[in-house]
């Protein structure tokens, strides 16, 4: 493990950001956090949680696929892919990182998502222990451990301390990299810290929530239940929810007619959208009820059904303060028997 | 002449009864303006759409310009009186959202009025060319 | 995906002169639907149409673009080619290369780059193009005239020689209105009665006509060629099929003192009444506020000398169906209420007088049998003052007055001025002006006749008080060419107030939903080209109710009207524009934004079920374009958030395309 | 901080469900805390004794709920109505969106509703409870013992800072006492805005527009926004867009947004609540208000159930578009 004083904290990110663009969470001028590409004058933001999750760096909202040009009455097709440059992104929360593992298991398994797996070869995370969790944070049901985020580096952030471990080879290489700006010291100095964070763990609010009623096998228990209905009363549609989300990985393939050739992109899309999937019979889901089951079900059953058990909720909180009606997914695992009995 | 001389681009909506035939009537009149402009021609000026001068700047225009008949004289009686409304909103937020004010204009152009048609289509197009490229309301996927 | 051919006309050297059409051609050929292309000479020539016709036919052609000069000059032509190929005329497109292109710029390089972004904005429209019939609707050959003034009376006249049926709806007893008051008219002096009533008696005798006095008008339905009206009939407390206006009933009614409206209240009528001798119909009606055996059941002095047996005291009000093809507004004039002008003492004095009861005063018929009596003591006035634009072209005095010129108050003033001069030289008579405005045949001579042979005093200025003192009236006035004040003590003072519609105008605009100015009077559907047409399809205008007009003017426009309305009934189908408005029901808001922009009524609603996703039905309100009514203006079509609405043959997808095939 | 007790409106919705004189209450349900109310639709008195608040934290305005909940009844709607959601009641009705008859409107006076936000900014994360008190809150966290006492008025909802109107225009029913129409400093920051150059307006507005992630938020909950089918999801409108691909993709959306309902907003404010970017789209709709007042007269939408829009209406002397910065200026 590594030490590295908060005073030097600019000097590491200078070296980091010599060899590779490093990124961080930094004030968005609107009273919330977003990822920015460090600077000089940028400065890293203690925030608990970025209002985008950082999936954007790997699944951004909107990225060109291909483009075809009109030559005549001819269309030539263009390969448009080039090649990641490394990067590093700073102070990404347990949950957050948990959130890749999810969207790898989309995107990484056959097809892989060539996309996807450019960027994210690219990439070096550094996470960020949680030193004051919210009332919104029930990472702990998904076997997070905030006092122990994962990623290529783990970071805990004292006083006046920044403590960096790596756990890959791609964050030993970083570290090492670091070197002159860090000291050696023993594991067991974050310990206390780590003690803190736990014990905060157990007192927050939503500390009961419980997986044990969701995952493998319940799609039958939940798919007709009248919950949905008055659960999705209220829901307005929107795509808030999907697209705060570390873990929503849907996304819609469009073509954008330029005038001189067509622009192949692929967005966000989301699964509470009333055009989600439409396809030439028109929807598959065509109530606000059967869309939002989907949304829940996807995210409690049918994914660990498909995933070995991995649900695809890593209970960062963000669709609990951003959701325009309040409804979010730990009512609906409340409504459904979800709490530690 | 100089070859890389910055031409605007003018996309002009005018209403088929009167600025439509008033740019015929210049035209009949071999009264010059720009090349620059493009005409577009629309049953009223009430039938031009916010959504197609946004997608016109979208696509490149530099500048968008929408001709219909002089207040009173509307063939559909009050077409240019929501035209009038409308645009006025329109222009006065995209000034507001700090888009060039004088890229988008409004002017009434009867089927008599030939020499007033290309007085202001000269006009217009030199205002524009001296504004330059429309940068502010440009999607850089149309760039050619 | 159509199939496009494209011809570039040279038009001789108009286009070519300017434009390289062969690199036009030759660079539009690759455009997307493209399967032809070729210039030629005159395209409008029968060589040309030719070309197009065979190259339809040749080429199966689903769409053609003609680089040529204006639309306006030839789209109808190329429309009429397609045709004769066979392919619907709206699947053609115009791109405007010579006045809107060659004749306007002057080097070939820039012509041509233009005529190539012009051609091919045309052809990314076709490419959008849908072939579009008109609708038909048939015509009910039927004509309504609201309002039996001799504006009715000349449009159903007009309209009945053709040999449609017409129905005249007035709403006082009798038809004839304000003409019918009048003693003399301008610039001829013939008398008003003797002009007018020959033609009431026409109306009452032509088997194509039918009256409905004392009626109003209770509601419209429908639209052009499918008006679908209820007409009230107030109860007259008459049978009018058997009443022979003998006047014995009239001449019996104990109820003497009821203020007579046709004389505007100079004299009295009785309960029952007929309103003038050659009054049409020549019925009697008993005014139900008035009549003690209507409202206490005491008298039935008319039943009794009524030999016909026409009186019903228990008569209602009787409504009447009846579809019209078309309808003609003839609502009219009155003149603005007085009791604003405290300045001329009108409300304080019997003798300050209105022209039009001035009209009365000098008529045969009138309260005094035409000889020109002052109200208050029936004595001969000898100092007489006409004051004009009372209450008109008052910009300051909006909330009393009206901005407008009324029109015709300078002449009939002239008329009254020298016609008092004439028959009692002895009077003085004094015109207060503003300005005289006398256009119009022979009518600046006529007002220069009043000056120059009858001595009438004309003064450039405005009275500003009269007072009434012991039986004279002091009129203080100023005589602005002279520069002075002036005072003359009158005997009769006579406004010429100012005219307004009437005020059944408004509430039947709403009926008709034909627009109105602020001032109330009806819009036409264009100021200058469509002057006796409202802006709704199948609603005609005739007379003042469209603007203050004087006789001639008021049955020139009845004719005209007239004419509109035969050549409407005459035609079997109504063909409609086919470039109108259509409502996508499904995304539909039922907000009824569009109804409000619609200048023309076009757009209805109707609750409509829709099947749900969950397997239910659902009732949404949604519009409904009258194919008939709509002009094709698109208001709607912008006004439509959800853009349900669309015009067809200028849908926003095709404007868009042309939009990006310019800017590309 | 709210003046007629949550016990006033349950009683009452109580007893017109249970005598049958409704068939369902449109209110707001209970959350996980005090601060996360949901919308929800009661068809028993059970269910209100059990889960319905009201309290501080409803802010979310339900007349746009009754488009759709009124068509599923049979029977009659009751909804809770604040002044400021009675003015989108009108404007709904105005535009036939629902059936007047099957609502029963209960008028609730308002003290102003909290952001939940500006209130964990000031009394800190980890927030365990919440307690109402004659000034504001006082606020428990998990990481402090004592509570952090927060005054009401520091974390009012940006629509309830620049209140405009405490009156309700619209109801069956009023429970306690009607307030009156207020002058409210709303459009001071539109014309901060309008005295920037075009260049730092163009700025700002880059700034503000580019955080938008297109959720549509701000359209879904807007109760102007009520088209069967928007612009925006429509492949066939020439405007469909899901992602603010570029920065022209943001600009055309939320201008042709404030454009669609311009005349038709009255203003309440939800588009800037439910923002979870925080973007103060509030500001152009007040952009159109403040210029329709300046340009045609001063109008409230919403205000008079049937008024005529400014955008569906014209005099003949009405303002030239050249003149609209003359006017301005002015």
């Amino acid at each position: 493990m590594r030490k590295c004083s908060l005073s030097k904290l600019t000097d590491l990110f200078q070296k980091i950001n010599e060899s590779a663009s490093l990124y961080l969470p930094a004030t968005d001028n609107a009273g919330g956090a977003v990822y920015t590409k460090w600077a000089d004058g940028v400065e890293y933001l203690d925030v608990l949680n970025t209002v985008r999750s950082p999936k954007d760096f790997f699944f951004p909202q909107s990225e060109n696929l291909m483009e075809f040009k009109l030559k005549g009455k001819n269309i030539e097709i263009l390969d448009i892919r080039e090649e990641s440059e490394d990067f590093v992104i700073f102070g990404v929360r347990a949950c957050d990182v948990k959130s890749f593992e999810v969207l790898d298991r989309v995107f990484l398994s056959e097809p892989v998502d060539s996309y996807y797996q450019n960027r994210r070869a690219h990439a070096v995370i550094i996470s960020m222990a949680c030193m004051r969790p919210a009332d919104t944070c029930f990472c702990t049901a998904f076997g997070i451990d905030a006092a122990e985020p994962a990623g290529d580096v783990s970071a805990w952030k004292t006083e006046c301390d920044l403590y960096l471990k790596a756990n890959t080879e791609k964050g030993a290489q970083l570290l090492a990299k670091l070197s002159n700006l860090t000291e050696e010291c023993d594991d067991s100095e974050v310990s206390p810290l780590q003690e803190k964070i736990r014990n905060i763990m157990k007192k927050l609010p939503l500390e009961g929530i419980s997986l044990e009623n969701f995952g493998k096998g319940k799609t039958k228990e939940y798919f007709d239940s009248p919950l949905w209905t008055e659960l999705s009363e209220a829901c307005l549609g929107c795509g808030t929810c999907t697209f705060v989300c570390p873990t929503c990985q849907c996304y819609d393939i469009k073509d954008f007619d330029t005038g001189s050739g067509v622009i192949r992109y692929r967005c966000w899309d989301s699964c509470m959208y009333s055009d989600f999937t439409k396809m030439a019979h028109g929807n598959s889901r065509n109530t606000q009820v059967e869309r939002f089951r989907q949304r829940f079900m996807h995210k409690l059953v049918y994914y660990p059904e498909n995933n070995d058990g991995l649900f695809s909720c890593v209970g960062c909180g963000r669709c609990l303060s951003k959701c325009p009606i309040s409804m979010n997914i730990v009512k609906v695992m409340k409504a459904l028997g979800g709490e530690k009995k | 002449m100089q070859v890389n001389e910055y031409k605007p681009l003018i996309v002009a909506f005018c209403c088929n009864w009167c600025s439509y035939a008033g740019a015929d009537l210049a035209g009949n009149n071999r009264l010059n303006y720009p090349a620059d402009v493009k005409i577009i021609r629309v049953p009223c000026s009430c039938r031009v759409n916010p959504m197609f001068i946004l997608r016109a700047f979208q696509r490149g225009a530099d500048g968008v310009i929408i001709c219909g008949c002089h207040p009173g004289d509307c063939h559909y009686t009050s077409g240019n009186y929501y035209t009038r409304r409308r645009m006025a909103l329109l222009f006065s937020m995209l000034d507001f959202l700090g888009i060039e004010r004088e890229r988008t204009r409004l002017e009434w152009v009867s089927a008599a009025e030939g020499a007033k048609f290309a007085a202001t289509m000269n006009d217009f197009a030199e205002t524009v060319a001296a504004l330059g490229e429309n940068k502010r309301l440009e999607d850089l996927r149309c760039k050619k | 995906m159509q199939r496009i051919g494209v011809f570039v006309c040279w038009c001789g050297s108009n286009i070519a002169g300017t434009v390289d059409v062969q690199a036009v051609s030759e660079a539009l050929k690759t455009e997307p639907g493209v399967v032809f292309f070729t210039n030629y000479q005159y395209m409008c020539s029968q060589a040309g149409q030719d070309i197009i016709i065979d190259a339809v036919k040749e080429h199966n052609l689903t769409g053609i673009v003609v680089c040529s000069c204006s639309p306006r000059m030839h789209e109808a032509t190329f429309r009429k080619t397609a045709a004769a190929a066979g392919l619907n005329p709206y699947m053609v497109e115009i791109a405007n290369i010579r006045e809107q292109c060659s004749w306007v710029h002057k080097d070939m390089a820039s012509g041509t780059e233009k005529a190539i972004i012009l051609g091919k904005a045309a052809i990314a429209k076709v490419n959008l193009n849908a072939p579009l019939t008109p609708g038909e609707s048939p015509v009910t050959k039927r004509a309504l005239v609201i309002g039996g003034g001799i504006a009715g009376i000349q449009t159903a006249l007009d309209i009945a020689d053709a040999g449609f049926p017409v129905d005249i709806v007035e709403t006082k007893p009798t038809i004839g209105g304000k003409m019918a008051q009048l003693d003399k008219t301008f610039p001829t002096l013939d008398c008003a009665a003797c002009i007018l009533t020959p033609k009431m008696v026409d109306v009452a005798q032509n088997d194509k006509i039918r009256i409905f006095s004392y009626s109003e008008v209770q509601e419209i339905k429908g639209f052009v060629g499918n008006f679908d009206v209820t007409i009230k009939k107030k109860a007259r407390f008459v049978k009018e099929e058997i009443c022979t206006g003998c006047g014995a009933c009239v001449e019996k009614c104990p109820m003497k003192k009821i203020p007579n409206e046709f004389n505007l209240g100079m004299d009295n009528r009785r309960a029952i009444y007929i309103p003038f001798a050659q009054a049409v119909p020549k019925v009697a009606t008993i005014d139900p506020s008035a009549c003690n055996m209507l409202k206490n059941g005491k008298c039935g002095v008319c039943s009794k000398v009524c030999t016909a047996g026409a009186i019903d005291y228990t008569q209602k009000d009787e409504f009447i169906n009846e579809k019209y093809g078309a309808i003609v507004v003839a609502t009219g004039f009155n003149p603005i209420s007085m009791d604003k002008f405290d300045e001329y003492a009108y409300n304080q004095s019997k003798d300050v007088i209105t022209s039009l009861e001035f009209e009365r005063l000098t008529n045969a018929a009138g309260p005094t049998q035409g000889k020109l009596l002052r109200p208050s003591d029936l004595e001969h006035p000898h100092t007489i003052v006409f004051v004009q634009c009372v209450g008109s072209r008052c910009a300051a005095c909006a909330e009393k007055g009206k901005e407008y010129c009324s029109k015709i108050c300078c002449m009939y003033t002239a008329k009254h001025a020298m016609l008092v001069r004439d028959k009692y030289p002895d009077t003085e008579v004094y015109v207060f002006y503003i300005d005289v405005r006398t256009p119009g045949k022979n009518f600046d001579e006529f007002y220069r006749r009043a000056v120059e042979e009858y001595g009438v005093k004309y003064i450039k200025g405005m009275v500003g008080k009269v007072t009434p003192e012991g039986n004279k009236l002091k009129v203080r006035a100023s005589d602005l060419i002279a520069g002075k004040q002036l005072n003359i003590d009158a005997d009769l003072v006579v406004l010429a107030v100012a005219i307004e519609p009437d005020k059944s105008a408004r509430p039947l605009a709403t009926m008709l939903t034909a627009s109105m100015d602020t001032n109330d009077f009806f819009t036409e559907a264009h100021p200058k080209l469509r002057p006796v047409e409202s802006p709704t399809a199948g609603v005609f205008l005739s007379g003042a109710c469209q603007g203050p007009k004087d006789i001639p003017e008021t049955v020139s426009q009845a004719s005209a009207a007239a004419s509109k309305v035969i050549g409407l009934l005459v035609k079997d189908k109504l063909k409609g524009n086919p470039c109108i408005a259509s409502a996508n029901e499904l995304m539909c808001n039922g907000c009824s934004t569009c109804a409000n922009v619609c200048p023309y009524g076009a757009i209805t609603y109707i609750d409509k079920e829709f099947p749900m996703f969950d397997r239910t039905m659902q009732t949404r309100r949604v519009a409904q374009v009258n194919p008939a009514v709509c002009q094709g203006c698109g208001a709607c079509t912008v006004a439509c958030m959800s853009g349900a609405m669309d015009l067809r043959g200028f849908a926003s997808s095709q404007i868009i395309a042309e939009v990006d095939a310019i800017c590309r | 901080m709210q003046k007629v007790n949550r016990d006033v409106l349950l009683e009452k919705a109580a007893a017109m469900l249970d005598a049958g004189e409704v068939q369902a209450v449109l209110g707001w349900g209970a959350g996980e805390f005090a601060y996360d109310v949901t919308p929800r639709v009661f068809e028993t008195s059970d269910e209100l004794r059990a889960d319905f608040v009201w309290n501080d934290f409803c802010g979310a305005n339900l007349s746009k709920y009754l488009v759709s909940k009124t068509k599923k009844l049979e029977g009659k709607l009751l909804v809770f109505l604040k002044p400021c959601d009675t003015y989108s009641f009108n404007q709904l009705l105005t535009e036939h969106r629902f059936e007047r008859e099957k609502v029963y409107a209960v008028a609730v006076p308002c003290e102003g509703m909290a952001d939940v936000q500006k209130l964990k900014a000031l009394a800190g994360d980890g927030i365990s409870s919440i307690e109402s008190t004659d000034s504001g809150f006082s606020v428990t966290t998990i990481y402090d013992d004592a509570p952090v006492e927060v005054k009401g008025a520091d974390v009012l909802l940006e629509k309830c800072a620049n209140c405009k109107s405490r009156k309700h225009v619209a109801y069956d029913e009023l429970l306690g006492d009607e307030g009156e129409v207020l002058d409210s400093n709303r459009f001071d920051e539109v014309e901060r805005i309008e005295a920037m150059t075009s260049e730092e307006r163009f700025a700002f507005w880059q700034g503000e527009l580019s955080r938008c992630i297109r959720c549509n938020a701000c359209r879904d909950v807007c109760p102007a926004c009520t088209c069967e089918k928007c612009v925006f999801d429509n492949p066939n409108s020439g405007a469909e867009n899901k992602a603010p691909t570029t920065s022209f993709e943001e600009q055309m959306f939320h201008v042709i947004r404030a454009f669609h309902v311009a005349g038709r907003c009255t203003d309440c404010g939800e588009c800037s609540r439910v923002c979870p970017q925080n973007i103060p789209l509030h500001l152009l709709n007040r952009k159109f208000i403040k210029d329709i007042n300046t340009f045609y007269g001063e109008y409230q939408a919403g205000a008079e159930e049937g008024s005529r829009a400014p955008l569906v209406d014209y005099t003949l002397e009405d303002l030239e578009a050249e003149d609209v910065f003359k006017k301005e200026a002015e």
